[in-house]
């Protein structure tokens, strides 16, 4: 079973040499730790910055630079600000390759769910509506379970929908899944160390594809 | 033809009550301080603020609904402020939760002078509710209109006489989108020079888009969330 | 009767303190030579300049650096440089309070006809559909009459359309006319220095409402 | 991932007969010379080209017309061109001529993945034949497609490693659009400087829009009209 850090690695694994890349708030922003070396990525940050860098030294950091989680960062060498239209407009003319986020529920044809829950205050979809909607790739960083033990890889989501048909992986502490293109299901790629294809089964309420031998992953 | 006013007070005297307003800034981050104080001070009541983000309690928009100036809010995340939740949960607060990119395009669409722009954020989900859908080369959009506000109340790091600005760093965010798309726009800065100390080639907003410009002062510039490494 | 720079005096009058404006190339060009003192408008050049300032010093021309005519230019101080879609955008948004241009012909409800000849080598519209189709305050610069004699101004445009119900004031070197809203005609405002309004009714053959005594024009 | 090319025949190397082209600049103002060149040396065919305008007779995109290798043309404007209008009289070249403003937002529509946008430009002209009409507050408007163009090639002043480009003065004009709109951008500049020397605030063009990029050489920038004042 992976912590928050495990699925981070793995999902870095992703990462190619060249991407552009825009990482949500909590586990996705942790993947920028475990970029594989030797590869060039740039993180994009919808709040208008392109070659976001590391937190700044204490004492070093500025109001007027912030990510999209109101984080103080700094900026790499090669670095570009923009407004938030030209922002936005590039997310969705998928000039950023990949993008990673969080969710509360996946379906198996790739439904997100991750803004709303009907009876909580909601805070609103910030920009994750139209990273959903634009992104080629997309691939979403959770818990396998929600706190009740309840799946969150359904058959169809029950909370309001953040996006259609656009989630492409799933990594969770258990799994690797690839979402399979017209309501074909989640297929399981990858299991976490030690876990077994069985308790992936039981904690996987949409349609499962395993199909032979399924590896356990390398991080 | 002179657009330099002497401060905030000044700039915003003709607020009205009921009036639509832009406010630039994401999170904290440059946010129209002087306007805002200046907005609290007047009073102005039953405002429409256009803004990704709504302050946290005791800073930025934040000020103004403590005040309870505000009777609705447009924004993309307003999850950093209790006297909100407090508004909208006691029905005193409307709010109109909207795509940051359909945000941040309908503020481009009222400066480009385009009346509607399409998006695919939000298909299939409640933001499409009642709006038209339509596909383009076998991908479904969403027809969102252009913003209609009466002022833009923006920020800058640097303008000059001719209502010229340069932003800094991610500072930058909506400002310059809603500076186009106010139908009066009031611009503050950090610093205000003269015509001819900044370089054509590097303004971010041209000053035909800007009515009104003001040095501001006092700026806070607060940190939403300060986020460090250790020196080693 | 006025030369060009007659006319380009007279409408430079329109030109208010504060204003934007788009010259076309021709007469409208001349327009900012005449510019009233003490009033301070600012020249917009859709190729993506505010702040066009006159033609440079010999030697000091620029090749990157010229107006929407093509011709080398200068910047003033409080100029700003954009490309062309916040260029047209601008334009489109009425943010530019005056465009004057120049037509082959007007049609009584304001059509302009102004890009093309049927049987001509077609050179294109480049900008001045864009700026006719959008701006509030459109003033046309042009000859009364063509060189065959007929009228410029008539009941319906011949030439294949530029815009449609636009021009808001024409100025030609017999006179001053406002085109009235709803098909309402052209209004004869003022005449040229020693022209009779005999002479303007007779070169006008679309609708001309002369409305008592038609002063002289003062430039 | 590198993005820096040795020169312009290695950065239009893939360029086929029969693609469609987007090329920067306003008449002979910062267009981009080296990849026009290294086209003719090429001998590309049957190329559709989205260019404001033609060139001229001896100089950019009129080169590409010597050699008879376009076989379309995409501009708002082309009239100072002899062999254009011979070949276009004589059936051997076609030309769709669009609205400046159109040509300009149809590139940023594609640089910002809008399929379409609005605009009053043509509205009840001949350019409006076949386009789809429509009425947002009492003003019509065409509905126009973004560009879908397979090469972008635009001239900057300077670029870094990182793709990213600034531009000089009125030679900005469609490049920066353009460089958004290809689905591959090769970007030619005059000086390329190693990633971190660029003001991260006065870029023109991030370098995510740009796949290509080298460092030009002997251009000519050629005045097209010279108008000075007479020194006093």
């Amino acid at each position: 079973m992976l912590d928050k850090n495990g699925i981070a690695k793995r999902i870095a694994k992703e990462i190619k040499d060249g991407y552009y890349v825009n990482l949500g708030i909590g586990i996705p922003t942790l993947c920028a730790n475990y970029i594989p070396d030797g590869i060039n990525v740039v993180l994009q940050s919808e709040n208008g910055l392109l070659g976001m860098g590391p937190f700044p030294l204490e004492g070093e950091e500025s109001p007027d630079l912030i990510n999209a989680g109101k984080q103080t960062v700094t900026m790499l060498p090669g670095s570009s600000i923009f407004d938030s239209a030209m922002s936005f407009g590039m997310i969705r003319a998928q000039k950023v390759h990949l993008t990673i986020l969080g969710a509360m529920e996946v379906s198996e044809n790739g439904d997100i769910a991750n803004w709303k829950i009907p009876g909580k205050m909601v805070k609103g979809m910030g920009g994750a509506m139209d990273l959903v909607a634009s992104a080629k790739n997309i691939i979403v960083a959770m818990q396998h379970v929600n706190r009740e033990g309840e799946s969150k890889l359904l058959p169809q989501c029950e909370l309001p929908l953040t996006g259609i048909r656009c989630v492409k992986k799933i990594v969770t502490e258990l799994a690797v899944l690839d979402v399979l293109p017209n309501g074909g299901g989640f297929k399981l790629l990858e299991r976490a160390p030690g876990v077994s294809v069985a308790e992936i089964i039981a904690k996987t309420k949409g349609k499962l594809v395993v199909d032979g031998d399924v590896p356990e992953m390398e991080i | 033809m002179n657009k330099i006013y002497a401060n905030a007070e000044e700039a915003i005297k003709d607020i009205e009550d009921g009036a639509v307003l832009m406010l630039g800034g994401f999170g904290l981050c440059g946010i129209p301080e002087n306007c805002i104080t200046a907005l609290v001070k007047k009073g102005t009541k039953n405002l429409t603020c256009i803004s990704n983000n709504a302050g946290v309690d005791d800073f930025g928009i934040g000020l103004m609904l403590q005040t309870r100036q505000v009777k609705k809010m447009i924004s993309s995340y307003v999850g950093e402020n209790a006297e909100f939740e407090r508004q909208l949960l006691s029905g005193e607060l409307e709010v109109e939760l909207i795509p940051q990119g359909t945000l941040a395009t309908r503020c481009l669409a009222a400066g480009y002078g385009m009346p509607a722009i399409f998006t695919p954020a939000g298909v299939g989900t409640e933001v499409a509710i009642g709006k038209e859908t339509r596909n383009f080369n076998g991908k479904d959009y969403l027809m969102e209109y252009a913003f209609d506000a009466d002022f833009a109340l923006v920020k800058a790091w640097k303008g000059d006489a001719a209502g010229n600005l340069i932003f800094k760093d991610t500072a930058r965010n909506f400002n310059p989108l809603m500076a186009m798309a106010g139908k009066i726009t009031i611009a503050e800065v950090e610093e205000l020079v003269p015509s001819g100390e900044l370089d054509p080639n590097f303004i971010h907003t041209p000053g035909i888009y800007i009515h009104r410009i003001f040095q501001g002062s006092g700026y806070e510039k607060r940190i939403e969330q300060k986020t460090v490494r250790k020196r080693l």
